[in-house]
């Protein structure tokens, strides 16, 4: 494995200061091997886990069994980690949940400005605009201008909400569900449930 | 601290970069970045507010410019080097130079580390192990002060007015276990500000509303 | 504008370099950087806020990395671009493109431009031309939104009380004659703040005192 | 004139950065020259007139006066503005002066947060630290800690007050005069008083 990471390692740098960056992150984890403080297969199997059995698709199914099931719906906002927890998404930066609710009359954001703090069980790990510093910077000072160049325009009759992970508790949009989606069953609402719908940048 | 990664409300950032970087990854060394830290948390072992500091302190001109999963990187090794666990010489040269006491430091096995993730940290004290100050409905205003070191709370809320929506339990204290001073256990808050309050007239929506959890220590009766 | 030139406050810059930098030019280019910078104002023409607010605009890592005089010369090369008395293909190969109308954008020579610099600008306006708002001994409290063009109220005094101690007199509003929008005359108080009142339970001692100079449009009664 | 300057201007280069800076600052003075919007004789004398003709020199000799001259003292803190320029020190950044006195039971120091706004005509241009970050970011938050840094050890029974150059006027700290400088005159006095010593990071 520790090859073959090598070959792919290898491959894909392409201008100085990633190399510089990849130089580094290598040198790490060499001295880390050699010193017996990582174990190689844990390393790659941490990376297999967050890639295979986190991500959005995770949080497409707490949001579609919400749209389809009232009682559901009722413990999540009331009792986001419970609920959450229930459907088996759990885990680091996922411990303490809240799910906030996008009405005709609200729409939510979520963000993280000191850092990146984002719900990895269900929503995985966070895109790169997430952490960066525009949308850090202005997602709470001019929401609805943000969310425009999202292609998202809002009312202005429609009240927006900001929620700042500053402290334990992880964020979570529960988006409006589409007119006719009647026919659709669980699977294809959450199939139709995106990343940006659950932070909020998104309608749906 | 009052840094450069205390962002909120800044201006000059320019447009959100959707289009090309919706990308978690865009590189291998940054995937083997993610693991190695995660990996070598709790081998060092250091928790995430630490972590959160190292970042913090990086010159904001490094802040600014630096990968994401490099800052991350470097977070993770000066924490290494404040534990004894590698040097400058060792870093410069990509080679070990003297051996770690491994029963101190022992490494996690994939098993461990995939159930450390999946149980994830423990935050929290009982409920009634601290009296809460405030209650739902308060009228609280955020300290002016900032702590020299790791702090959460951003200084756009800093000397404003909020209400108390909800106690969210007790949690551990951010500045303090970032120093290694131990839980210091206190109710968290659910707090909303209006964004008049928080922008004043150039607010974009006076109405608008922000949420921010903010521990006790940060707050004071209105 | 809440951008990185608003520094007062912020963590994180180390020690002031006092040893190596006391001087004012290091080298030649910063010495004919000031001069044109100068030379020009009246020429393009420019004022200090105008040019001021192009420094803002830099991107932080710019604002933080490049020589003092070589973001003067940027802020002036913007103004010029601004005015149509340069472009960028001319920047880019150091040759003259396009002639300018110098009647309307005349050199200033040797004994104009030292006589303008001895003379000095004209900020003020009558006393009486507007009538303040506040007196002496005013409690006042500075308002909490942040133009973001170019404003001369920094960031640490936002949201915070203090106490009128002098009208300075009626002045030109920066951030109107920034924007080319003109004067906006208003009165100018001195401010005085608490050390407590600005930093909180973390103040050096709590009875040091801030005076700042700020325009009537960024205050409200307490 | 022209080529002296450019032997100056080819002799101090050394790194990149600076180079590039230097550049970009010879070909913006080939431009304006070319175009005629700027005389190169102007543009000398403008740099000479500021490191000929203002400075520390004047703001000291503005301090020995005060200091052997109570009515003039009186007048320099009553109206710093008038008594600066009747001794012939005014013009661009100098338009309005206060001037704040030092005493046994308050410490004055100047900055200018924002930008660099500082006293030309009585201390000349600023020196390098006085417009960078460190100084400007915390001589409003911790000043009794950089002053300790600039070998000024304040008592805490003296107050500290940082005068922050937000608007159109300038100011100028007036230092305690020493003890033992009775037998001085006016010019010998002038010759004690240090630029830092009226921003504030020296006491005389």
């Amino acid at each position: 494995m520790s090859d073959q990471d090598n070959d792919h390692f290898h491959g894909h740098v392409h201008d100085p200061i990633e190399e510089g960056a990849a130089l580094r992150v290598r040198a790490l984890e060499e001295l880390a091997i050699a010193k017996g403080l990582v174990d190689p297969a844990a390393l790659e199997s941490v990376i297999e886990y967050y890639e295979r059995e986190t991500g959005p698709r995770n949080g497409a199914s707490v949001v579609a069994h919400a749209w389809t099931d009232p009682t559901f719906k009722d413990w999540l906002l009331r009792d986001g980690t419970a609920a959450i927890h229930s459907m088996g998404f759990k885990g680091y930066q996922g411990e303490h949940m809240r799910v906030v609710e996008n009405t005709p009359d609200v729409h939510n954001v979520i963000v993280c400005t000191l850092c990146s703090c984002y719900p990895w069980p269900v929503l995985g790990l966070p895109p790169a605009w997430y952490k960066g510093p525009a949308y850090r910077s202005r997602i709470v000072r001019e929401p609805r201008k943000v969310l425009t160049e999202f292609g998202l325009n809002l009312s202005k009759h429609r009240k927006v909400q900001v929620w700042d992970s500053t402290a334990e508790i992880r964020f979570m949009v529960l988006p409006q569900r589409p007119e006719n989606t009647d026919g659709l069953n669980v699977e294809e609402l959450a199939a139709i449930v995106t990343r940006d719908g659950m932070i909020g940048t998104a309608s749906v | 601290m009052d840094s450069i990664h205390d962002l909120g409300g800044m201006h000059g950032f320019g447009a959100v970069p959707i289009e090309n970087e919706g990308y978690t990854f865009k590189d291998t060394w940054q995937r083997r970045a993610f693991g190695l830290t995660q990996s070598l948390a709790g081998t060092v072992p250091f928790c995430a507010d630490m972590h959160r500091k190292k970042i913090e302190q990086l010159a904001a001109v490094d802040y600014l410019q630096l990968d994401y999963f490099e800052k991350w990187t470097i977070a993770t090794t000066e924490l290494m080097k404040d534990s004894g666990l590698v040097n400058d010489a060792e870093l410069a040269s990509g080679k070990k130079q003297f051996d770690v006491n491994q029963e101190r430091h022992p490494p996690v096995s994939s098993v461990d580390l995939v159930d450390a993730m999946k149980t994830g940290g423990t935050y929290t004290f009982p409920d009634g192990s601290r009296h809460p100050k405030f209650f739902v409905g308060d009228q609280i205003k955020v300290r002016s002060n900032c702590a020299e070191g790791h702090t959460r709370v951003p200084r756009y809320v800093r000397s404003k007015a909020g209400i108390i929506r909800n106690i969210e339990g007790i949690f551990q204290f951010a500045d303090s276990v970032a120093n290694g001073m131990g839980p210091d256990p206190q109710p968290c808050y659910l707090v909303e500000f209006n964004a008049a309050e928080v922008w004043g007239q150039d607010a974009e929506a006076a109405d608008d509303l922000l949420y921010l959890d903010l521990a006790e220590s940060y707050l004071e009766h209105a």
